[in-house]
């Protein structure tokens, strides 16, 4: 195998991070591929320029996704990444495995592919990197005879992804690995034959605390959330008294301000609390949500190409998470089903709704306008009023008329 | 007779003749105010000198028989001094304490209204309406003597959180402010323009009728020499018809007013803001609008029972959360108080956090 | 005269709020005009729509605004208002009058128009609501012949206007009225003959309380304001404390968290004051600005026609205000120019600076980017460079390398 | 070799059959846990049952050889049982406090790295960079790396008022969560793509490339059968270049780096933020990126003097104002941080308040 001067690169196995390129030379020892990486890589540190052309398709049979494709400009140069597609393997919810099975994952990709992988990709996907077109079926035919299946790519339904949630957090509103795992098998066509305009991602959290960051990086956010007042248990208030300011960093960085603590007990106007977790948080052993348990859905958010990046925003502001989750996945049929009829080609679902108004959006989905959807009412009286509109007002007017009682 | 010479681009008069001799004197040298009642306040000077300021309640359309009876009071009373503000009161400007009390006594005995300084509700900025402007879809004057009427306590009497400023604007285009009040009053048309396309060639530029629409509802339609207008996108902002006489918008039945709340103007505690729509449409009902008026007291009480003091409604809404507006007004949330203008992206919740 | 049964507008005869009906009312007694406007606005409120028709062009001799043309669609039915138009006049700075003008200014109205007025328009002028086309001529001729001036309208500077400012306000940190004066002196070319791609407003208010609304409701808003201290009279801070919660109304109010008050002393970390006017205004005998005076200049508020309503942005954000304002007449000139090579037809100048982007407009009159302007940095990566901003950044790097210490 | 019966739409296995037998057991019934050393924390079940999670730096470009030896180590002290995070650290899950200690010695006679578990600095959000990506205007990895050497210290020890959450994109795409994070880099090309004109019509969509631009600086060419590029509008998304082979954006010299602060995901306190632009540009400089690297590390150090405990680095900006945030780190202020964008109306100060 050929041996390449890597100075540049190199340089990064030093520090105490730890260090990609020392694991590229991992791989490198025994693969052709990883080897060929490394010079590559080595090549682009020099000339400050990637290589990589765009990707072709390439893929399983049967399936529209699930494998990037990957060719360098330089493949004479580096033949073990002439061609070096990467595969994307749909992880367990949570991230969780076993030894055994990460060691088969291993053994199969050593055999077929550069030894490299991503733990995880930004959606959630396991990520072989680099192999070439001719191993991906044999790739894919060990991988499924094992239990595992490829994740999304394209225009697609994208592997879906989840916190922790139940299985080690005491603040999950929901079984955010269920969810995740049921929603993964419901939809299994989306995921693997893109048919949609273009990606669509989902994530679920089991609360504000969003730690799989889903409001701001899936077009379907699933945050978990309560209804019901938060339990304190004052002889825990008074343990953190001792080693926390409870009114500067509890009580006045509440956002609603509901909080008061006078020294002795700390109280919460459960009415003004918006959720926000903050003291939760912070006093876990203290304070507890009680009451009914779901979750807040939002739609939309994405990163800024075409139209500027997007945040989620609250569509659902409260529905239960309870298997089988027939309501959800009539949800996302509903919406998936708008987005089609109402988007162009390469059109995320928050830029169609941009364009063609919350209202439509909504009423397709069968959902109601309400003030938790919402930071703000608009400020332009520019705004649309059907037939029925009009009439409903005129028909509240004569009401009013009768009773002698406004309902605004 | 003949006419006197006529002057060009003179501009206004200067102003300080018309200044009474204690404002020449202390110019720009105020040291504090305080506020007497809500009709009076008293400027005191570095030089110890004082002015008392009377505020008087005007309708802005004013008679030149009311300017008359106006300067014969300021003769009387302010060396034939007085002034307007910007909010279209008339202000009688004192320098002599002992004149005071009976300029007060002769403004009640001839009717006028004094009032509306400090956190008390003043008058209402607005416009021409039905009274001389081609586009209004309401009557501008007849709504603000309807609210204020309802309202009056609060100009003369009754104290606020802080101040609550009034608006009323007989079209989209909002010739009042509007788009920064704590609530006002916009008068919408719901329906899509007709157009007469046979005059339509004579009478307007198609260039300037399609850039008109802002949310380009208007192409052309070269059979009729002509425009068209797609209803689907049309949000009736009226644009089209200000600029093309054969272009028509108004409708007596669906024509109507809007209410927004939440604008302010000064940067004190907040930054300014801009009012927000609350109830999308409450039917003309001239001549006092009554639904109107009671939606406004309604607001306005609901305020004054749960601000903070010194809070505006908008500081407040703010502080307590749209939702919990909503829900404290009792007010319907409906499609229209959800933007699908410019600023849908960022007025659409993006955070799990909100109030039941 | 012909008499009207006006029964629906007469209801707005009653009540403590005075009434506009009485006014028409009295002009009525004497105006034929006034009578028939009477009886036109009766027919508005009975059939519920207007019957103005949109304006034509009118006006005086070598003028292209100041009137706004006005024609009834019931011309046969009311002939008083066949012509019905408003002669504007530029009202003097601060809305002062002796009764003397303002007797001079009824007389000449009462000869020629409806008797009607409004003190004053939103724009800030005195509009005389009401008369034909033949007197326009002679109404100009009167007034200014006795030293009034026509106000603006079309696409053409507005009639700037001001709040009361020093003549009665202890807060102004600038000469409203002088500067106003003088803009308006200045710019009567600008005024009368509307050369614009739309119109131009300027308001002048003394300090942030903002009086004149120039925020909202200006092109050009120029607001007061300081730098330095606010000193503190702590004798007045008890006096208020008497009849005052300090801490509530005051300290916790304070936006930039930047006060303190221990019952005895008021503390404020002037560094972090934002200038809001907040304490001051509630304790004006205690709390006065000191330091250098001058305003903020701020761009483009206008009413939501055609891209929604914008509030003033800071463009300059601090200026001295003196006479003879050369710097500030400067500046407005470069804004004119920038607007008219860039402007299409009816495109306020906030309209064209969101088309063109801030920095060609702040390249074009010279001045600097400050994150004073700003409220918070653009959030997309969406942005330009000129090659001389890349050189700029490599020299800097270069100059880095040099020194050893990094400018960010 | 013949190969294995493939299945498709299977999905993936049912993570249950991962989970460790404590949380199979206490699923869903967590009461609490403590964070007992940035690399250590212990969740204790209603049941009492407890659960030690050791959580382990990874530059998530993982070869399987260090997978098998993560494994190994689970073998020893989990029962095989171990995961990764959502920002790619791995955890290892202890149900037995007697292998704790151990289990952390041996992490560290191997060298692994424990941390970042509360107010610390944990992995990097990162994207391919030149190791995988045809976009790519700088590397991502290689970035992470030279970052977390420098800002080690706040995963292993130094405690900060908050989480920072740091993030590296490689193009404006922006795979990472870089528009959310605490401070993120995102690399930026800096020049109007070039054309290979013969190539486009064989290889691109007109109407596909045409609708890419987000500013629409893209126009038909017909002549050459080929698109052109409005140079005053192109601001260098690359976004065409995705869509179309024959159009280049990459440039050594040009390509470079900016870096955008006060971004947030969570609800906690304030709502999600976007992260916002304060260095423009910065030049490539494998392998370390000195500058990039001293930029984040000052800002971090500036962050960590001046915002109170809790405070993440985008509320404590909003606190202080973003004017205040650059005269404390003495960033200069360009015109690049003014947005031109979408958002330029409402991210433009309209208000006569700031500081100096
Ligand atoms: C591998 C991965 C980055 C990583 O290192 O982790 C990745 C890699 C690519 N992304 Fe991504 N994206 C990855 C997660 C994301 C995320 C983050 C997320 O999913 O949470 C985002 C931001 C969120 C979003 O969806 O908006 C993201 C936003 C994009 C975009 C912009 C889409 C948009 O609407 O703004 C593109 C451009 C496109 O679709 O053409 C893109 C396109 C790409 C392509 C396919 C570029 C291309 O056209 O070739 C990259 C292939 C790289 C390669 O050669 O391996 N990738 N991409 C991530 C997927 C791994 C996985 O399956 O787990
Ligand atoms: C006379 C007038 C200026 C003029 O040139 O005509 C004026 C005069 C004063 N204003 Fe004003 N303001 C006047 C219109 C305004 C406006 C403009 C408007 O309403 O369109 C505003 C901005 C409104 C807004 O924010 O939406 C305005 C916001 C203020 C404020 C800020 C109030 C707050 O939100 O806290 C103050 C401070 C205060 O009240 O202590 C103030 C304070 C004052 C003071 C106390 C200033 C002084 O020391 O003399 C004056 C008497 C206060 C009062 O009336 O309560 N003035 N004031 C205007 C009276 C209008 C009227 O007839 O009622
Ligand atoms: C008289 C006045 C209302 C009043 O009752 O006070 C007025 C009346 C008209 N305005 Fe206005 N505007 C008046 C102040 C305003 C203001 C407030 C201000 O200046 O502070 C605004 C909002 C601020 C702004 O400039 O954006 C305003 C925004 C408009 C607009 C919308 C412009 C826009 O860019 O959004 C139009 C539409 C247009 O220009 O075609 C408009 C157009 C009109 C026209 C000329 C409508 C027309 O095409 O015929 C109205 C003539 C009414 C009539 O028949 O007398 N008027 N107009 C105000 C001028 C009096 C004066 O000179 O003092
Ligand atoms: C393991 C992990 C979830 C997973 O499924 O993998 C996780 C686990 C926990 N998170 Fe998280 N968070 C994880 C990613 C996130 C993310 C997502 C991200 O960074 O992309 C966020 C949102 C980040 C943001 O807001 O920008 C996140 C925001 C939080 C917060 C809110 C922090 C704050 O701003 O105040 C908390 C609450 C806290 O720290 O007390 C939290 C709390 C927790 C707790 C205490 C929950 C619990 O009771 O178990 C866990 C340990 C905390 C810790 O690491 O400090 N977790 N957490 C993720 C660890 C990533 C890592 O390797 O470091
Ligand atoms: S999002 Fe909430 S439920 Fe999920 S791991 Fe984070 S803190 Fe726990
Ligand atoms: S969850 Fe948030 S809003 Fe509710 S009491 Fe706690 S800190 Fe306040
Ligand atoms: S708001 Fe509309 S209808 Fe009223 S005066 Fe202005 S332009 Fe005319
Ligand atoms: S009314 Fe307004 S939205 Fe409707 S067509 Fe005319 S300009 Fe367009
Ligand atoms: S804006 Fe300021 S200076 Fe002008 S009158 Fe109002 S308070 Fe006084
Ligand atoms: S002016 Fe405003 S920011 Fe400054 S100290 Fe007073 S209240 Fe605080
Ligand atoms: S951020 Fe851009 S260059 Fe990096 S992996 Fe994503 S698409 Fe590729
Ligand atoms: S790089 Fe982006 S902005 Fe420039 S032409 Fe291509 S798509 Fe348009």
């Amino acid at each position: 195998m050929k041996k390449y001067n890597t100075p540049l690169i190199d340089d990064l196995e030093k520090g105490p991070w730890p260090s990609f390129v020392t694991e590229m030379k991992k791989a490198a020892k025994n693969n052709e591929m990883a080897n060929d990486a490394l010079g590559h890589l080595e090549k682009c540190y020099s000339t400050k320029v990637g290589y990589w052309k765009h990707g072709g398709i390439v893929g399983v049979l049967g399936y529209g996704g699930g494998v990037i494709g990957r060719y360098s400009e330089l493949g004479g140069e580096f033949p073990g990444v002439a061609h070096f597609h990467t595969v994307r393997l749909n992880q367990p919810s949570g991230f969780f495995y076993t030894s055994k099975a990460l060691k088969e994952i291993c053994d199969i990709w050593d055999k077929y592919g550069s030894g490299l992988t991503n733990m995880h990709g930004s959606t959630g996907d396991i990520v072989l990197l680099g192999t070439k077109t001719d191993a991906l079926e044999a790739i894919f035919a060990e991988y499924s005879s094992r239990g595992w299946d490829l994740g999304g790519s394209g225009s697609a339904l994208r592997t879906p992804s989840c916190c922790i949630g139940p299985a080690r957090c005491e603040w999950a509103n929901y079984d955010t690995l269920d969810l995740t795992y049921a929603l993964t098998q419901e939809f299994q066509d989306e995921l693997h034959r893109p048919t949609f305009s273009y990606k669509f991602k989902i994530k679920a959290s089991g609360c504000a605390c969003d730690c799989v960051a889903s409001i701001a990086r899936a077009d379907m956010s699933i945050i978990g959330t309560w209804k019901g007042d938060i339990k304190i248990d004052q002889a825990e208030v008074k343990n953190y008294a001792k080693t926390m300011d409870i009114n500067a960093e509890i009580v006045n960085m509440c956002p609603t301000q509901c909080m008061s603590y006078d020294g002795k007990e700390l109280k919460i106007n459960n009415a003004e609390c918006n959720r926000c977790m903050h003291c939760i948080t912070r006093m876990t052993k203290a304070l507890k949500p009680s009451g009914e348990r779901g979750a807040t859905i939002c739609i939309g958010s994405k990163a800024p190409i075409v139209v500027g990046s997007l945040l989620s925003w609250v569509i659902v502001p409260f529905i239960k998470v309870e298997p089988p989750y027939t309501e959800l996945k009539d949800l996302i049929r509903k919406i998936w089903e708008w987005w089609d009829d109402n988007a162009k080609p390469r059109e995320r679902i928050g830029e169609v709704i941009e364009m063609k108004g919350m209202r439509s959006f909504l009423e397709a989905i069968g959902v109601q306008p309400q003030p938790q959807q919402i930071k703000e009412p608009r400020k332009d009286p520019f705004m649309f009023y059907t037939d029925e509109d009009i009439a409903a007002y005129k028909a509240k007017e004569a009401e009013e008329k009768k009773t002698g009682k406004y309902k605004f | 007779m003949a006419l006197p010479q006529r002057k060009t681009d003179i501009g206004p008069p200067h102003y300080k003749q018309f200044l009474p001799p204690v404002i020449q004197k202390n110019y720009g040298k105020w040291k504090y105010h305080e506020v007497l009642t809500p009709g009076t306040m008293v400027h005191v000077a570095e030089s110890g000198d004082k002015l008392w300021t009377v505020r008087v309640a005007s309708p802005r359309l004013l008679s030149t028989e009311t300017i008359r009876e106006q300067c014969d009071i300021a003769e009387k009373y302010c060396d034939g001094h007085l002034r307007y503000t910007t909010r279209n009161n008339v202000e009688f400007l004192v320098s002599d304490e002992k004149k005071l009390e009976s300029l007060k006594k002769e403004l009640k005995d001839r009717g006028f209204k004094m009032g509306g300084i400090g956190p008390h509700i003043t008058n209402v900025v607005h416009t021409q309406g039905w009274v001389h402007c081609h586009g209004a879809c309401t009557d501008a004057s007849g709504l603000v003597k309807a609210m204020m009427d309802e309202l009056y306590d609060y100009f003369e009497t009754k104290k606020l959180p802080n101040k609550v400023r009034l608006a009323v604007a007989c079209c989209v285009n909002m010739c009042g402010a509007v788009h920064c009040s704590d609530i006002a009053v916009v008068a919408v048309h719901t329906k899509v323009p007709t157009i007469v396309h046979e005059k339509f060639k004579n009478m307007c530029e198609l260039p300037t009728v399609i850039g008109s629409c802002p949310t380009r509802a208007i192409s052309p339609d070269p059979a009729q020499k002509s425009v068209k207008i797609n209803a689907e996108k049309c949000m009736y902002c009226g644009n089209c018809f200000t600029v093309c006489p054969p272009i028509n918008i108004k409708d007596p039945e669906r024509d109507g007013v809007a209410i927004v709340v939440g604008g302010k103007i000064n940067s004190l505690r907040t930054n300014p803001k801009f009012s927000k729509l609350v109830i999308p449409y409450i039917s003309n009902e001239p001549p006092r609008w009554p639904k109107v008026v009671a939606a406004i007291k309604h607001i306005v009480e609901v305020y004054a029972k749960n601000a903070k003091k010194h809070e505006r409604i908008g500081e407040w809404i703010e502080r307590i959360g749209w939702e919990r507006f909503f829900s404290l007004t009792g007010i319907d949330f409906t499609f229209q108080s959800i933007d699908d203008f410019t600023f849908m992206r960022d007025t659409m919740r993006t955070s799990a956090t909100f109030k039941w």
